[in-house]
């Protein structure tokens, strides 16, 4: 047993609050604005140039001028508001972006993130997530715990060339929620456990070292 | 005064392009690109170009035209996963790649509009974006010295222009095109709707008409990468 | 969502001001200037305050109100010939006065805002403001080392604006205002018409409300300082 | 005999070309929009955020939101445009403006300008000017030739703190015109003479050294 897709992300939206700005990344992340709870005021970031993402549009209200940061057609919303890619990341780089959602191929217990490239194979590029990493206020990964081989991703040192250092707060993956003091000297704490998952498990797969706070 | 406005994105580029330029070209995926203006780029013939483009266009579209013809030699980018093409060149070799964060590639083209030789930025310390370049440590933070970027040419798209050059861009349509107006040595636009000038209000012009050389009205089939669409319940 | 907007001046700046603070307060001259917050921020009555606004106001209104109480400790400036009071202060040492050159104040204050820690500008070489500074050079060229500002308030003017903070400026009532409301650890914006969320057009949003705070409606003077006109021919 | 304030002006206003976008300083310069020839478009910027200045206003219509960078009331045209003041530096130190005219204290034979600071005096700040004539392509200063007290102000090096070092092209003065070779190593060259003023008078009222080009 481990948290779905789903689940994950609405694991995810509990680190919302209201009246955040945020940025989600491409893939379960996007997930996460179907989670917002009612009553909750969320703005969500488009790092393309746009502030106050609705969701897709019906197929008549298409438009091409219209998209998000992974080229999808998507809606405004009355607080809209649209700007340069250099005001966007002026937005992203100066902190006002209160927490920033994205996957990871890999994350270090020191916080270090891995999410761009996977030499020998075509590398299709950062866009804006050495930026997003790098500026926004609070940064939270979501990914599977481990890969396809059952290699842990929650490692001591990432292997992949890094898309950031110290800068990832938190990570929930399909087995459990570990927190990080990326500018700080604890250790990476275990929170909580996904549905049906034991500590017995969680540390046979993790490869970084952790302390137990369930 | 020199009137700006051309009849077609053809003579907007004439006597502007040459072999070995340097090109800008705005638009965020196929958002917003010139694409006029890379139709004309590429019927020009000009070789051995290095764009700067967030994207590289997809096959048979946007800057993917000009990777057919291998006109460009180099591209300067931040994603480019959305091109067959452009892998193939790039693994065999035939094409140079540089990565820029986007937000990196943003700034460093308004520092070069802006007169600002350099920048330092928190993006990238670490990574290999920052490997050979100089590093800084402000209020305890290290941060990268990243260069302003300039190119011979820039070539951007807006929604409405007037004579003048004023330009005034639509939705996310904006993205790298403002600051890539200001970066181009020269810069060409076209744009959907000319008005005459005086027809804008200017306190809603984004691009002030200095920036813009030339002017065109374009044809444009603004293609969509990612059709996603919410289904309507029944009624 | 918390409420952003404040019913006046005076609960607007409600547990945002304390004693050795610094505030940017926007405008040019007395045009685009915050009138209603620096009254309550005089109210407030808070000491040593640093202020980063490119004038000093004149005596008796904008940020000279603040110099007769003797509440401002330093000012950091471009141009500061306006005002007599400012002048009294400063020879006799009671103000410390920080100038920076137009441009470079301005792009300080962006770059502030935008995690810029540093860049480097031509602006000042030789002169007396870069003393002390770091030089670079770049392609031949010397370029000085200038760094991002920030401040703990920002107190800044718009036109009009709605509840969710999104700010639209007029004319060259622009100015350093939307520099200044990205760069405070908080902003509160004063308006001339407030209006509900979804009246402002997107693409003429000038500040996201990502930036403000809190923003009140305020009552306008807008005083002139050189009312300079044509004269009508005798018909 | 020398040049009048308006004759100064009138001369400057020789150095505008068709479609040029400048920036006049206060005094002298601004009246050298009153000699814009015929037929030529001249677009002045003022740099506190606006290209496209009209004239003043008549009385009606003055604008409190709508200053020159003197703050004096002044129009818009059709083809005018507003910005902010980083996005207007940015327009001059990005070298898009054509040509700056100002005024100055003091010019050096290598292009020096001092014309902000007079130590020991109430300092009123630099305001744009360092920005202006690092950045604008082409500067031209417009003077009095001799301080009142007869002092030259083309001087071999200045005497006061400078406002930028080797940034002036052109320098017209109530005497003459001179050229400036500024990121070059050709001296100082004397072009014209102000009506009724002799190479005698100039040379003896000029400490700078200078070649006759007349």
């Amino acid at each position: 047993m481990a948290w779905s897709r789903d689940q994950l992300a609405q694991r995810a939206s509990k680190e919302l609050r209201d009246g955040f700005y945020v940025n989600l990344g491409i893939g379960i992340p996007t997930l996460v604005a179907n989670y917002i709870p009612d009553g909750m005021e969320v703005t969500l970031q488009s790092e393309n140039g746009m502030l106050g993402m609705g969701p897709f549009p019906y197929d008549e209200d298409v438009d091409a001028d219209l998209i998000n940061a992974g080229k999808q057609t998507i809606t405004a919303l009355k607080k809209t508001s649209y700007f340069s890619s250099s005001d966007s990341f002026a937005m992203i780089r100066g902190g006002h972006i209160d927490l920033s959602i994205l996957g990871a191929m890999e994350v270090n217990e020191r916080g270090d993130l891995a999410n761009w490239m996977v030499p020998g194979k075509m590398v299709k590029g950062m866009g804006g997530a050495m930026d997003l990493v790098a500026g926004v206020k609070r940064v939270v990964v979501v990914m599977e715990h481990t890969s396809k081989d059952g290699a842990s991703k929650l490692l001591k040192k990432c292997t992949l060339p890094v898309t950031g250092i110290n800068v990832v707060d938190l990570v929930i993956t399909d087995l459990g929620v570990f927190e990080i003091d990326k500018h700080g000297s604890q250790p990476m704490k275990l929170l909580q456990l996904a549905d049906g998952v034991t500590l017995e498990e969680i540390t046979a797969k993790t490869e970084a070292s952790f302390v137990n706070a369930l | 005064m020199a009137n700006k406005v051309y009849p077609d994105a053809k003579s907007a580029l004439e006597g502007f392009t040459f072999d070995g330029m340097s090109v800008m070209s705005g638009g965020f995926g196929l958002c917003g690109i010139p694409e006029n203006l890379i139709i004309a780029l590429r019927d020009t013939g000009v070789k051995n170009i290095t764009v700067i483009s967030n994207n590289a266009g997809v096959d048979g579209w946007g800057l993917g035209l000009l990777l057919e013809t291998k006109q460009i030699k180099k591209m300067v980018s931040s994603y480019v996963g959305e091109n067959k093409e452009f892998a193939r060149q790039y693994l065999s070799g035939e094409l140079e790649l540089e990565f820029n964060p986007q937000g990196t590639l943003a700034e460093r083209c308004r520092a070069g509009g802006a007169g600002i030789a350099g920048f330092y930025t928190k993006t990238g310390v670490g990574t290999l974006v920052a490997e050979g370049k100089e590093t800084k440590v402000f209020n305890g933070e290290t941060f990268v010295l990243e260069t302003g970027l300039v190119a011979d040419l820039s070539i951007v798209k807006a929604w409405k222009g007037d004579k003048e050059g004023n330009l005034i861009f639509r939705k996310t349509a904006r993205n790298f095109n403002p600051m890539m107006a200001t970066a181009g040595k020269r810069c060409v636009a076209e744009v959907e709707i000319l008005v005459e000038t005086g027809e804008l209000d200017g306190d809603a012009i984004h691009t002030p008409g200095i920036y813009v050389d030339r002017i065109v009205k374009g044809n444009f089939e603004k293609r969509i990468e990612q059709r996603t669409v919410t289904k309507r319940e029944n009624a």
